[in-house]
């Protein structure tokens, strides 16, 4: 039994780990926001196994997989939102571009 | 055994459904119809684009076919016959629907078209507005019923067919579902009109009967869960359950097909604007009426 | 109450509209002047059964109050009366002037200001629309204003009127003070001293108004203006705006201020008659007689009954209006009113001039015309009254004077040859004819007008009506068979000269004030050079001092600057060598810093992405690693 | 018990092989459907580990919102379909580290923790959607409002962002 919510959270972590170097490898911002997606897919992962495996018959848990996912939403809306503006604005949406912030 | 006979009844289904529709096409009624254009079509030859997205050209078609399979597992079309009665049946058919717009992208981006690729993404700007005009009115209907397995669904309308019940979600239920299987009125992503067959130009042979026949599928899909959700099931006087309900599918079926005989093609942004402006809106009035009647009328 | 509106609102708005549009100034004249008339009629036949009141939110607790008691309902109805039908004379008068608009505009103006004034129920509108009658005589005289005189005539037609007007405030003030209330009807139950020096006050406001003795000279003056002013104003309105104050406070008047108002009004009416036998002028002829007419309306009320002074005013009105039109007829035919170049514009229009005459013969006081009933009241009143050897001469001499100026006009106006007869005036003609014909019907109905008025005056035997007649015929002979000259004798020269005591009202009053000015600003000319002169050395001295001060605070200031020079050489020294090389030398350490720093700051999402997983990092070793150790 | 491992190992091994092929196509579309089916994998071992609505929600989700992101490639990048192969990320030794500490840091805190003891009575699925229910408009109705209102706020913010402004528009 406790193999399974092992493996689930290493498919949890394996997740993270990829989604982290592709938030940070990728010059443009859409991969960038896709690597945030396979992170908080992640936490999914692991909020179910949780569920599943620890907590059975908490609903709270479930709930909070709902909260997520409406994250995972706001956070593709907000940054195509902002990546539309940058695009219109700039041309393009490479974050090698982006050193208006140059201290 | 179920399993077997929902897809026996399928393909029934699809048979008389291409009749139905070769009909509407060509005005006449010839019952051999599809099975020599199937013959034809696999008799072909496969043509493959110049620089195709080999993956998505070759599974572009399947996952369509698979979707409507998987759309149908849910449908009960009598009270045994059911693939997998699942707590949450109305949803999973919702999400199997989902992925008819995944196919559809891909069969669009897969042949590196022009037509295809803009049918593809045309029919992406709709799906949105499809997803909420198929959900919202499920939703009632699980209000009423209580529960998302399409069994319950069916049952709670035996006092009275969910028609009467919530007309104003079947109308909009109806709607999405033509725009859904892209039906002729709304048969934007193959609009022979300006795209020249959109997402099927590319395709030729077998990939392409398998593409029609996954249309028919999805097509019953549709109309099947017309029925469970609108028109109650295999709920019905004298024919036994399984009767009925093939019934009220060829109907419902050759209605929509039929459809599109009667009104022109609606243009993109129109049916946009509608459905945005217009549908959504009237899906959660019809939520919060249905809601409002099922806690004050005991049926 | 609406009655009351429309006499006030009509003449207001359709003078308002024509100030404005500045088009159709004769209409929408015409249109105020009739409604105003339907008004003052509607007013009359209300006030007849019962007064009409309406009070106006006016200051805090004295509401300004219109009130139409029948005395108050008739004068309305005269003032509407005459001003519609000077109005329609107006129209053919000034058709060829430019400036039409103004002159209608601020005629109409004047008949609300003057509708007003009839109307008030306190003293505080009283006031008002007696300043307000005033100053649009002042526009109106001075109409013409580019002609020589007329701006002098106005301004001094005015300073009369205004000098006078201080008695009005005088009294009004007095009387309010002393009721309480500012509502005339509340003020007139004072008795006792108040009520004699508020009488003598309103007396000296009267005389102003209604030209009496020492302030009639304004009113020949006056004639600069255009006929339908003279007309209207000078006959029938603003002149009677004396006579209406003091009828309407009659009941209040203690016997002295009546004996006062009584001999004032004699002696004008003597007067002026005298001034208007020798007057050289039609018109200035017509103003001293009617200054003579209200001196003998003044005896009336000084005879203490009112009522025939009342009488009086409106056959009067009615008389002197349509002899001043036909005046005006005359005036468009030669061009002028002198006497002399009149002569003989009457036989050159026998229609005018006949209605010329019967008006002249109705102001003499011939039997079936309007004035011998209302003359035959004021000579019964004065025969009647306690004063009656004061008043009764004085007035008998004042209708003999009458009299003979009127038939010395119409003996101008008739002999010498006819001119030329100018073109038809249909305007003039009927304005005129309406108001002769008032003039001669009139006297029929005052004895329906005593009984509405509550007012009945006891018919004096067959006496009063044989001496009128009488007195009235005489007049008129005299005045048609003998030249002035040989009436007057000695006094022509001074009566030709308006009676000038010492050198009249310019002498008596102007030069003076103008020498006393004169002296004033002499004097403060004076005053100004020699505080010039003080501030001059004043300040010459303060400046020397100030110089002398400041060589020595010049001195010492240089004395201060070499100090702070050696200071100032002192610290360089120790600043270059010891200071600078430490703080260079930090700073330097500072930028070296801060590049490395920077490259933190590199603006580059990615690597600050970069930075904040590293840092998150951190945080999370740090949160696991704490708990064990602290 | 073991069918359920294999289908969660089977399932847990396509999601992050589909995370990787996310990084290391160049088409764009394809590294989204990659995304997509990484997703669905997800949702898959939901329904395996028997959280079967909020399985089939994840894979509904999913399927809209990847193609969306798709649409979004397609528009924003240089070369979406992937034809001209070019290497599209930097510091790419850095953010290799940060992956692998992170991987190191979560699997060394799976492995060495004691999870305690693990839940049997798993509810049914239809008894699971309806205290979820419950448990949403219940005790939690205030969150998920709350994250109701922030969606809404963050479309309207995002819309107001993406509008060009007025002089930009095309006359």
């Amino acid at each position: 039994m406790i193999l399974e919510l092992m493996i689930a959270l290493t498919a949890g972590a394996a997740m993270f780990g990829t989604g982290l170097y592709g938030a940070l490898s990728q010059t443009n911002l859409v991969m960038i926001i896709m690597g945030v997606e396979l992170i908080l897919a992640a936490a999914l992962v692991n909020l179910v196994a949780f569920w599943r495996y620890l907590h059975p018959e908490e609903p709270a848990a479930q709930m909070f997989v709902l909260i997520i996912m409406a994250v995972m939403a706001v956070e593709m809306t907000v940054g195509f939102g902002i990546a539309i503006a940058r695009f219109r604005s700039r041309g393009s949406v490479e974050m090698e571009e982006a050193r208006e912030l140059k201290g | 055994m179920t399993v077997l006979t929902v897809l026996l009844s399928l393909a029934a289904g699809a048979y008389l459904i291409a009749m139905l529709e070769g009909w509407a096409v060509h005005g006449r009624l010839q019952p051999a119809r599809p099975v020599i254009s199937a013959l034809a079509l696999l008799g072909r030859e496969s043509l493959l684009a110049r620089k195709p997205d080999r993956l998505f050209f070759e599974v572009g078609p399947v996952l369509l076919l698979v979707a409507g399979l998987l759309a149908v597992a849910v449908i009960p079309l009598a009270p045994g016959i059911i693939v997998t009665d699942l707590a949450t049946g109305a949803l999973f058919l919702n999400a199997a629907l989902a992925y008819v717009l995944v196919a559809l992208i891909m069969a669009g981006w897969g042949p590196n078209g022009a037509y295809g690729m803009i049918g593809g993404w045309r029919f992406l700007g709709q799906f949105v507005a499809y997803a909420m005009l198929v959900v919202m009115p499920i939703t009632a209907v699980a209000l009423r019923a209580e529960s998302l397995s399409t069994v319950d669904i069916v049952m709670s309308q035996s006092a009275l067919w969910n028609i009467a019940y919530q007309p104003l979600g079947f109308a909009l239920f109806i709607a999405a579902a033509m725009g859904l299987c892209w039906l002729p009125p709304l048969d934007l992503p193959t609009a022979p009109g300006d795209l020249a067959g959109g997402i099927e130009a590319e395709y030729t042979g077998v990939r392409l009967a398998v593409l029609r026949l996954a249309r028919m599928v999805v097509i019953l899909a549709l109309a099947g869960a017309t029925v469970t959700f609108y028109l109650g099931g295999w709920l019905g006087p004298w024919l036994p359950g399984w009767a009925w309900s093939g019934v009220k599918i060829l109907i419902v079926a050759g209605v929509m097909v039929s459809a599109g005989r009667l009104v022109p093609r609606v243009r993109e942004a129109r049916y946009l604007e509608l459905s945005w402006k217009l549908g959504i809106p009237l899906a959660l009035a019809n939520i919060f009426v249905v809601g409002v009647i099922a806690l004050v009328v005991p049926i | 109450m609406n009655f009351l509106a429309l006499t006030l609102l009509a003449p207001l708005l359709s003078g308002l509209t024509i100030l404005a549009l500045r088009r159709a100034p004769e209409a929408l004249a015409l249109a105020g002047a009739v409604l105003g008339l339907i008004g003052a009629v509607g007013l009359f036949i209300a006030a007849s059964d019962g007064t009409v009141q309406a009070v106006l939110p006016g200051l805090p607790d004295m509401p300004l109050r219109l009130v139409a008691t029948p005395l108050t309902a008739v004068l309305a109805l005269v003032v509407a009366t005459v001003a519609g039908f000077v109005l329609t004379y107006a129209t053919g008068y000034m058709a060829g002037d430019p400036e039409k608009a103004r002159f209608f505009g601020t005629m109409l103006l004047f008949v609300t200001a003057m509708q007003g004034l009839v109307l008030a129920g306190d003293w505080i509108m009283l006031l008002a629309a007696w300043e307000m009658i005033g100053f649009a005589s002042y526009l109106l005289i001075g109409f013409w204003h580019g002609r020589a005189g007329v701006a002098s005539a106005a301004t001094r037609a005015f300073l009369y009127t205004r000098s006078a007007d201080l008695g009005l405030y005088l009294g009004a003030f007095l009387l309010i003070g002393v009721a309480g209330t500012s509502e005339i009807s509340g003020t007139l139950a004072i008795t006792g001293a108040p009520a004699l020096i508020a009488g003598l006050f309103l007396l000296v406001a009267a005389m102003g108004k209604s030209a009496q003795v020492p302030l009639q000279d304004w009113l020949q003056r006056a004639m600069a203006g255009p006929t339908p002013v003279s007309a209207l104003l000078h006959s029938a309105t603003l002149v009677a705006a004396g006579a209406i104050l003091l009828i309407r406070t009659a009941p209040m008047l203690p016997g002295g201020a009546l004996l006062a108002i009584g001999i004032v009004g004699g002696l004008t009416a003597v007067i002026t008659g005298l001034i208007a036998l020798a007057e050289r002028d039609l018109k200035r002829l017509l103003a001293a007689s009617t200054a003579s007419q209200y001196g003998l309306m003044l005896v009336a009320i000084g005879a203490g009954v009112p009522i025939a002074a009342l009488l009086h005013l409106i056959a009067h009105a009615a008389i002197k209006s349509s002899l001043f039109l036909g005046a005006g007829v005359f005036q468009h035919d030669r061009e002028g009113t002198g006497l002399d170049t009149l002569a003989g514009a009457g036989r050159a229009r026998p229609g005018i001039f006949a209605g010329f005459a019967i008006a002249a013969l109705a102001l003499a006081g011939i039997p079936p015309l309007a004035a011998f009933f209302s003359k035959d009241a004021i000579i019964a009143a004065a025969l009647a009254s306690t004063a009656a050897p004061w008043l009764l001469p004085l007035a008998l001499a004042g209708s003999v004077l009458t009299g003979t100026y009127m038939g010395r006009a119409l003996k101008v106006l008739w002999t010498g040859e006819a001119g030329p007869a100018r073109t038809p005036v249909p305007f003039m003609a009927i304005g005129m004819s309406v108001l002769v014909a008032l003039a001669a019907g009139l006297g029929f109905s005052f004895g329906a007008l005593e009984h509405v008025l509550g007012a009945e005056i006891e018919k004096p035997g067959w006496i009063v009506p044989v001496i009128g007649l009488a007195v009235g015929i005489g007049g008129l002979a005299l005045g048609w068979f003998f030249a002035p000259a040989r009436l007057l004798g000695p006094l022509l020269a001074p009566a030709q000269n308006g009676f000038t005591v010492a050198g009249g009202m310019d002498g008596l009053i102007l030069r003076p004030s103008l020498s006393i000015a004169a002296a004033c600003e002499a004097f403060e000319q004076r005053l100004l050079a020699a505080q010039i002169g003080l501030i001059r050395n004043l300040g010459l001295g303060a400046a020397r001092l100030v110089d002398r001060g400041d060589g020595q605070l010049f001195k010492f200031s240089i004395w201060i600057g070499q100090q702070s020079l050696r200071l100032g050489r002192g610290t360089r020294s120790m600043d270059t060598n010891r200071i600078d090389v430490a703080i260079f030398g930090l700073v330097r350490r500072i930028t070296a810093a801060s590049t490395r720093a920077r490259r933190l700051q590199s603006g580059l999402i990615h690597r600050e992405l970069a930075l904040t997983v590293i840092g998150i990092g951190l945080i999370v070793i740090v949160l696991l690693t704490a708990p064990h150790y602290f | 018990m073991t069918v359920q491992m294999i289908f969660l190992v089977f399932f847990g091994g396509a999601a992050v092989w589909f995370g990787i092929v996310v990084f290391r196509t160049h088409s764009m579309v394809r590294s989204a459907l990659a995304l997509l089916f990484s997703q669905t994998a997800v949702g898959l071992m939901f329904l395996v580990m028997q959280a079967e609505f909020l399985g089939v929600l994840q894979i509904m989700m999913m399927a809209t919102e990847m193609s969306v992101m798709a649409i979004f490639m397609v528009m924003f990048m240089m070369d979406p379909g992937g034809m001209g192969a070019m290497d599209m990320t930097h510091q790419k030794r850095l953010s290799l580290w940060a992956g692998g500490i992170g991987l190191a840091a979560a699997l060394a805190v799976i492995w060495l923790a004691d999870w305690g003891p693990i839940g049997t009575d798993i509810p049914g699925a239809a008894q699971q959607t309806a205290d979820l229910g419950r448990e949403l408009l219940g005790r939690s109705m205030f969150i998920f409002q709350s994250v109701g209102l922030t969606i809404l706020t963050a479309m309207v913010a995002a819309t107001m962002v993406a509008i060009a402004p007025a002089k930009e528009q095309p006359k």
